[in-house]
């Protein structure tokens, strides 16, 4: 029994099946990639996942408990926090505001209205997202405004607000997606190390298979809205299947 | 600390500012005065309320021609005398009041009951503004009229037909010279008796607000006297500027009669709509359709073009009419702007003298004196023959003008002739009459 | 983000957290927050002097602002922006329809007066609870659109609520003449009225209208105990804005303004969020709406009409959004130019200009004539159209550069001379 | 029967003056993302340019008639116009007459100048700006105009009235088969109808058909994309500005019979219009042209007196709270599209 279990999830748009009995297990404290050529499901799997599309038929189930017909913030309670394709962030805070907002999250719920008091005078909060912020490697950018920073310091900041969070599940969307090179590795020495040194199961979608072979434990392929084959990173590599429908036509990347 | 309500800023301005007060802080208390903004220099503040801007704002600035002509006319600086040589009190000289040169401040009502007040008040407060009078409205006469017995001034009305404003709304420090929603009823009733006859059915659109309903009910109450059938009344909201959709359902009923208790743009837009949908052609139970417009403006009417021809209605005065009082000011207003004045600066212009003439005649600008000298004071030579300030409501009452639009105007300002002169016993009313009941004047307030 | 500091005094930029960490706090406040208080503090505390900078009977008394009624106005209105700006400022959230807040405030404080007290006491916190559950129903309701969906949502209902106020509800608002207390007005708590006085508006005895006035020279100073009450309550009012604004509530709220999605994914719900900052913002309509029944007792349908919920919009983008003082300096600014500009007609035009020669004394008057009196709008116009283009972030953004400019002008100096030393 | 007949007539007429007015806000904020606080202000200049023209036909000079008398007892003084003088007493009256639809031929011009001055010289700068600052721009510049029209009309509603041929009133229950007297229509509220008509079909035809209709409604999708392709996007919108400013004034125009023009007939609209445009929903000219008449229809019927006794007031509200009614049905209006004005 995995951490997240998707069973037989179908969603359509219009004449368009987007999803067509999607089963999946994702396994405690293993990094798991989804890889798909466009328009395979990914997005739309991810968004079934999170809250923010409510499937036709099937179940998604977290920690044995449903996601079903709950909102976003109460499906982020539960454990699940997300990492999108852009980072988002919130542009007009200070950076360590950004990382102050998860803490409160974490420790408040998703509601408190704590309007006299001074932000700066909660001093757990503020330490802890200090210390979350030295741990991204970021503490010296705090008083950033959060929108003024580059495109890899954003999703560094956007992956420590989610990990401020202590998620046992975290999603990525293509997180390196339009990225220098560069970036690029460092986001994947990043996501190596919480993978190291965190008990935390990771879920990735990526397009980029030099990220997807870096850090996937597990990958399934998805193609035309329908699990194709799920194995390890060696298997993938050499499957035929995964060839013909993804790979082949993406052997130029 | 010692109580002034309102400031005797009126000390300061006028000249008492010297030597005295140079040197040391001087605490002023309130004892030293024995009524609001009491004048002690040479001159004395009056305050002109007037809508300068929103929908009424050119009445708003007759009414501003009107004060400065009747300032003139009191202080002898103008081209003549005015209707101070008509007025049957002859307490004015022509040398300001009791000696004091009159002064005269001036503010935006806006047509907004909070903005006249705030405006009210800074005449008060800041001006030492003795009386306060102007405005184009019911809801800011009577808004402004409270704040003036708080305030222990005296509010001489401007433009304001609602019977509430000397009906349930009444305040001791308030005077009314404007007709009023009852007197329109009473005026127009037998003659429209005389022209349509008493086999009528009326439809009334009624603006949907105070004003309109007191002119509705005076009108209803005074055709369905004589025999008329009111069939329907529907309320309009006062922001409507097309009345079409009022106006459909009537050619669905068997009213021959419309009456349209709308005033300014509603009037206008509510007036051209039914002439555009034919009512004038109309013939209902082998009558001929007619309108009827309670209360007219001349000011307002001439918006309505060519559409007011042969639509009676009343009026408060007409600057036609041809007693002398009329005429003086007429030929002092048109001389010095070029036009003839509105019923808006007629009522503005009496209203200033009728005070400046109580306050000489009390020998005294305390507000309790000048309500003592206008109460049941009664005058002529002022533009509507013989009137009375009744001291019941501070209501006055003086003969009404049922008036027409006319057929063949010779300018722009001939829009309408005088049918008939309503004589004052007509539109008299008991002071408690059910229309005006709820009121209580009070006493009045000299404030200080 | 140029200059951190300076920001801070003024603006909703966050904290320069180091700095205010290492320094101790008065009242709660960072050093730059008591800093901007103490002078708004002092600056209303003085504003009767500060108002009537001009001799009396000289020519330019007649910008003095220093009497009660525009002095109360200044401050209720800026209650009612700051208010506002709790809502539009932090959250983004644009509502129309405000002034129906104030509107429904004023209601419930005449009504108090009329039946309980002419104490404003139970007045002003009936009005803020009135005010407070309206703008709940409200906000629940509109705050589930978000945008101009959200701003049409108010509006309509503002525009529902002066409708029905000036036309079919009349017998509960007094419709086109309003309400005002009347000496037959039940008011079960207070003795009966002596003959002859009417019902006036106190504070356990201390009438609103009370007040002194202090004579130097020739200026003409007037203290009223209305103004200051209405000043006491718009301090507090300000005070517990900026604890807002440096609360954790206002961060979310900031949050939300900068990214609704993140917020969501972040666990916490946008809704309550905004809803609490909606009610909030309500409640301070209600207070400046039972303040200004409280100062002047009397309510009409029109301050509830959409141009007034325009108006405290136009307040608190032309004196800076999302500042703490701008809003405040937004509200004086147009409600003194409504109430000084408009006062001014042409004899008082023909003073100023008097020491012209004839033919330029009435060429001057002419000019300047259509933008004073009846033509105020076409000044007030005018003034929000330079503002906005010139000074994006309203008049807290022209406070700094004028500031900056000083600065600057310091800093070259000290760079000129420095050299040469 | 008859009633409900004329009130659909009612409300398509007044619906056609909702349309007009937000088929130009919509175009404005669909194209260059602005929201226009002056497009009331665009019709009652409009409308004022109906009254300039009918002005500049009566340009009289004074003839004394030593027959009458004016108001204080002189010789009157009678207005004669120009038009007389050269075209003869009924020419003359004919021109003076048709001024109004005359003036349609002088607004287009003046309007899309007044169009293409104000985006050039004002809303331009104020792309990329915050929505509130359009806001207080966009309502600045409406009390600036209104002010201005103000200070050389007053602020009387002033009388233009329909041609003759048009002024009077039109049976139309015998034509469709049912009692006469019983439908009457006035015939320039089925002119101004079948002009709204024109005008909106026009708009949609230019924007279908034409290759700058299509470059248009691309950039209405997508700003940066038709930018990226090398076409001058900003001239188009400037033109689409003058277009809206352009079909604004036509309404005003056209609207001046129907109810008398006074300066702040815009304040007057501008509420209202924007409702339309938003219940429409944001970006969407079907849905705004939709949203128009609906709301004009609807309350046309509220206005009923059969309507009233049972609801007093609900002609009050009724455009209110129909719009709170769709608003929250239909998240983004009748046809809003997602993302526009959402922030």
């Amino acid at each position: 029994m995995g951490i997240l279990e998707v069973k037989g999830v179908n969603k359509r748009f219009g004449g368009l099946q987007a999803l067509g009995d999607v089963n999946l297990s994702i396994a405690d404290n293993v990094c798991h990639a989804i890889i798909g050529p466009n328009g395979a499901g990914k997005s739309t799997l991810l968004n079934c996942l999170v809250g923010k599309l409510i499937p036709d038929t099937g179940s998604v189930s977290f920690k044995g408990n449903s996601v079903l017909g709950r909102s976003p913030h109460e499906i982020n309670q539960m454990g699940i926090s997300r990492v999108f394709q852009t980072p988002e962030i919130f542009g007009d805070l200070s950076v360590l505001e950004n990382m102050m907002i998860p803490c409160f999250a974490k420790r408040d719920g998703y509601f408190k209205l704590n309007a006299i008091s001074d932000v700066m005078a909660q001093r757990d909060m503020v330490e802890k997202a200090e210390h979350m912020l030295e741990e991204m490697n970021m503490a010296n950018k705090k008083d950033m405004m959060a929108s003024s920073m580059s495109r890899g310091d954003k999703r560094r900041l956007e992956i420590g607000m989610c990990l401020a969070q202590e998620p046992s599940l975290l999603l990525l969307d293509e997180p390196t997606a339009g990225m220098a090179r560069a970036d690029t590795n460092n986001t994947i020495d990043l996501l190596k190390q919480i993978k190291d040194e965190r008990d935390i199961t990771i879920a990735i979608i990526e397009h980029d298979m030099h990220v997807v072979f870096s850090l996937a434990d597990r990958i399934t392929v998805l193609a035309q809205g329908t699990p194709l084959v799920e194995d390890t990173p060696e298997n993938i590599k050499g499957h035929p299947k995964v060839r013909e429908a993804y790979l082949g036509e993406n052997s130029g990347h | 600390m010692s109580k002034s309500n309102f400031t005797r800023r009126g000390v300061l301005r006028t000249g008492a500012v010297g030597g005295a007060g140079l040197a040391l802080p001087t605490i002023f208390t309130s004892g030293a005065s024995a009524f609001t903004n009491e004048p002690t220099g040479g001159t004395v503040t009056l305050g002109f309320n007037v809508p300068q801007t929103g929908p009424y704002a050119d009445e708003g600035a007759d009414e501003l021609r009107a004060f400065e002509l009747a300032v003139e006319h009191l202080n002898g600086t103008g081209a003549d005398s005015g209707m101070l040589d008509t007025f049957s009190s002859k307490a004015l000289k022509g040398n300001g009041i009791l000696g004091k040169k009159v002064e005269y401040v001036t503010g935006d009502t806006q047509t907004k009951s909070d903005a006249a007040r705030a405006s009210a008040r800074s005449m008060i407060e800041k001006d030492g503004a003795v009386m306060v009078s102007g405005g184009s409205s019911s809801g800011v006469a009577v808004a402004v009229q409270a704040l003036c017995q708080e305030a222990g001034v005296i509010f001489m009305a401007g433009l304001t037909h609602s019977n509430d404003t000397t009906g349930k709304d009444r305040r001791a420090n308030g005077f009314r010279h404007f007709f009023n929603s009852y007197m329109s009823g009473a005026a127009l009733a037998p003659v429209l008796e005389a022209r349509y006859g008493s086999d009528r059915n009326a439809y009334h659109l009624t603006a949907d607000y105070n004003w309109g309903y007191t002119t509705e009910e005076a009108v209803r109450s005074s055709t369905e006297a004589m025999g008329w059938n009111t069939v329907n009344a529907v309320k309009t909201p006062l922001t409507a500027t097309d009345f079409s959709a009022y106006i459909t359902p009537i050619l669905q009923s068997d009213a021959d009669v419309l009456v349209l208790n709308h005033y300014g743009g509603n009037m206008v837009n509510s007036l051209t709509n039914a002439v555009q949908f034919g009512l004038r052609d109309r013939i209902v139970n082998g009558k001929n359709f007619e309108i009827v417009v309670p209360l007219y403006s001349r000011l307002m009417a001439k918006g309505a073009g060519a559409n007011v021809k042969g639509i009676f209605g009343s009026t408060n005065w007409h600057w036609s009419l041809q007693d002398a009082g009329s005429q003086a000011f007429v030929r002092s207003f048109g001389t010095k702007y070029g036009f003839p004045p509105s019923q808006a600066a007629h009522t503005c212009y009496v209203q200033t003298l009728l005070y400046a003439d109580a306050v000489e005649r009390a020998g005294s600008f305390n507000p309790c004196a000048v309500v003592e000298a206008l109460e049941d004071f009664e005058f002529d030579g002022l533009g509507n023959g013989k009137t009375l300030y009744r001291g019941d409501d501070h209501q006055c009452f003086k003969d009404v003008l049922v008036v027409k639009g006319k057929e063949n105007p010779t300018s722009e300002f001939d829009l309408l002739e005088i049918v008939e002169v309503t004589p004052v016993e007509q539109v008299t009313y008991a002071p408690d009459h059910p229309q005006f009941a709820g009121g209580e004047l009070g006493t009045c307030n000299p404030g200080a | 983000m140029t200059d951190q500091t300076e920001q801070h005094a003024t603006s909703a930029a966050p904290a320069a957290s180091s700095a205010t960490q290492s320094s101790t706090k008065v009242l709660g406040l960072g050093p730059k927050d008591f800093k901007l208080m103490f002078l708004v503090v002092v600056l209303t505390m003085a504003a009767p002097f500060l108002l009537n900078p001009f001799p009396e009977g000289s020519a330019m008394a007649q910008f003095n602002a220093g009497y009660p009624d525009l002095m109360q106005r200044f401050v209720i209105f800026g209650i009612f922006a700051i208010g506002f700006n709790i809502l539009f400022g932090l959250t983004g959230y644009l509502s129309f329809g405000h002034a129906a807040f104030l509107g429904v405030g004023s209601y419930a404080g005449i009504w108090m007066m009329k039946l309980l007290t002419m104490n404003v006491i139970p007045a002003i916190v009936v009005s803020v609870a009135v005010a407070g559950v309206f703008a709940l129903i409200v906000g629940y309701i509109s705050l589930r659109r978000s945008g101009i969906y959200f701003s049409i949502l108010t509006l309509a209902f503002a525009q529902m609520s002066y409708s029905l106020a000036y036309s079919v509800l009349t017998p509960i608002t007094g419709g086109e003449t309003g309400l005002q207390p009347k000496v037959a007005d039940p008011r079960i708590l207070d003795g009966a009225l002596e003959a002859g006085a009417s019902p006036r508006a106190n504070l356990f005895g201390l009438e609103m209208g009370a007040g002194f006035e202090w004579q130097v020279g020739n200026w003409l100073f007037t203290f009223n105990a209305g103004y200051y009450v209405a000043a006491v309550v718009m301090l507090v009012a300000f005070y517990l804005s900026i604890r807002i604004f440096r609360s954790p509530f206002g961060m979310m709220l900031r949050a939300v303004k900068s990214n609704q999605q993140r917020l969501s994914y972040t666990g916490l719900s946008p809704k309550p969020y905004t809803l609490a900052a909606f009610v909030i913002s309500g409640m301070y309509a209600g207070l400046a709406g039972g303040l200004l029944v409280a100062m002047d007792t009397q309510v009409g349908a029109e301050r509830m009409f959409w141009t007034a919920s325009g108006e405290v919009v136009l307040m608190t983008i032309l004196g800076g959004a999302g500042t703490l003082i701008g809003p405040v300096l937004g509200a004086g600014l147009i409600k003194y130019m409504e109430n000084i500009l408009s006062k001014i007609n042409k004899d008082i035009l023909h003073e100023w200009f008097f020491f012209l020669p004839d033919g330029f004394e009435n060429l001057m008057v002419e000019l300047v004539y259509p933008f004073i009196g009846k033509g105020w709008h076409l000044t007030l116009g005018i003034i929000f159209m330079l503002v906005v283009i010139f000074l994006p972030g309203g008049l807290v953004e022209g406070g700094q550069k004028i500031a900056g400019m000083f600065k600057r002008g310091k800093d070259a100096d000290a760079s000129k001379t420095t050299p040469a030393e | 029967m008859e009633a409900i007949i004329l009130q659909i007539l009612n409300g398509l007429d007044k619906g056609s003056a909702y349309a007009l007015i937000a088929m130009g806000l919509t175009l404005i904020f669909g194209t260059l993302g602005v929201v226009n606080f002056a497009h009331g202000a665009l019709f009652m200049v409009g409308a004022f340019c109906a009254v300039t023209l009918s002005r500049i036909l009566t340009l009289s000079h004074e003839v004394v008639d030593p027959t009458r008398t004016d108001f204080l007892g002189n010789p009157l003084k009678v207005d004669v116009p120009y038009a007389y003088d050269w075209f003869g007493q009924a020419t003359g009256d004919a021109i003076i007459d048709w001024a109004v639809p005359l003036s349609i031929l002088f607004a287009v011009p003046v309007m899309i100048i007044i169009g293409v001055v104000m985006e050039r010289g004002l809303i331009k700068h104020f792309y990329k700006r915050p929505h509130a600052d359009q806001i207080l721009v966009t309502f600045g510049l409406a009390i600036v105009l209104q002010e201005v029209i103000k200070y050389f009309y007053g602020a009387n509603p002033i009388p233009t009235p329909a041609p003759q041929a048009f002024a009077s009133s039109m049976d139309m229950g015998a034509a469709l088969g049912f009692e006469a007297g019983q439908i009457i229509y006035p015939i320039w509220r089925l002119v101004y109808f079948v002009f709204a008509a024109i005008v909106i079909g026009c708009v949609f035809a230019f924007l279908q058909f034409t290759t700058f209709g299509m470059v248009v409604r691309a950039g209405m999708a997508d700003r940066e994309t038709v930018g990226l392709l090398g076409i001058n996007i900003d001239k188009r919108f400037t033109i689409m500005f003058g277009i809206a400013a352009a079909v604004a004034g036509l309404a005003g125009v056209m609207y001046t019979p129907i109810t008398s023009p006074n300066y702040h007939m815009g304040m007057d609209f501008l509420v209202l219009s924007f409702v339309v445009v938003v219940v429409g929903g944001m970006g969407s000219l079907p849905g705004a042209v939709l949203a128009g008449f609906l709301l004009g229809v609807i309350e046309a019927f509220a206005s009923l007196p059969q309507v009233l006794d049972v609801l007093p007031g609900l002609n009050q509200i009724i455009i209110f709270l129909v719009a709170i009614v769709i608003l929250l049905t239909r998240p983004r209006g009748l046809m809003g599209r997602k993302g526009v004005m959402e922030e």
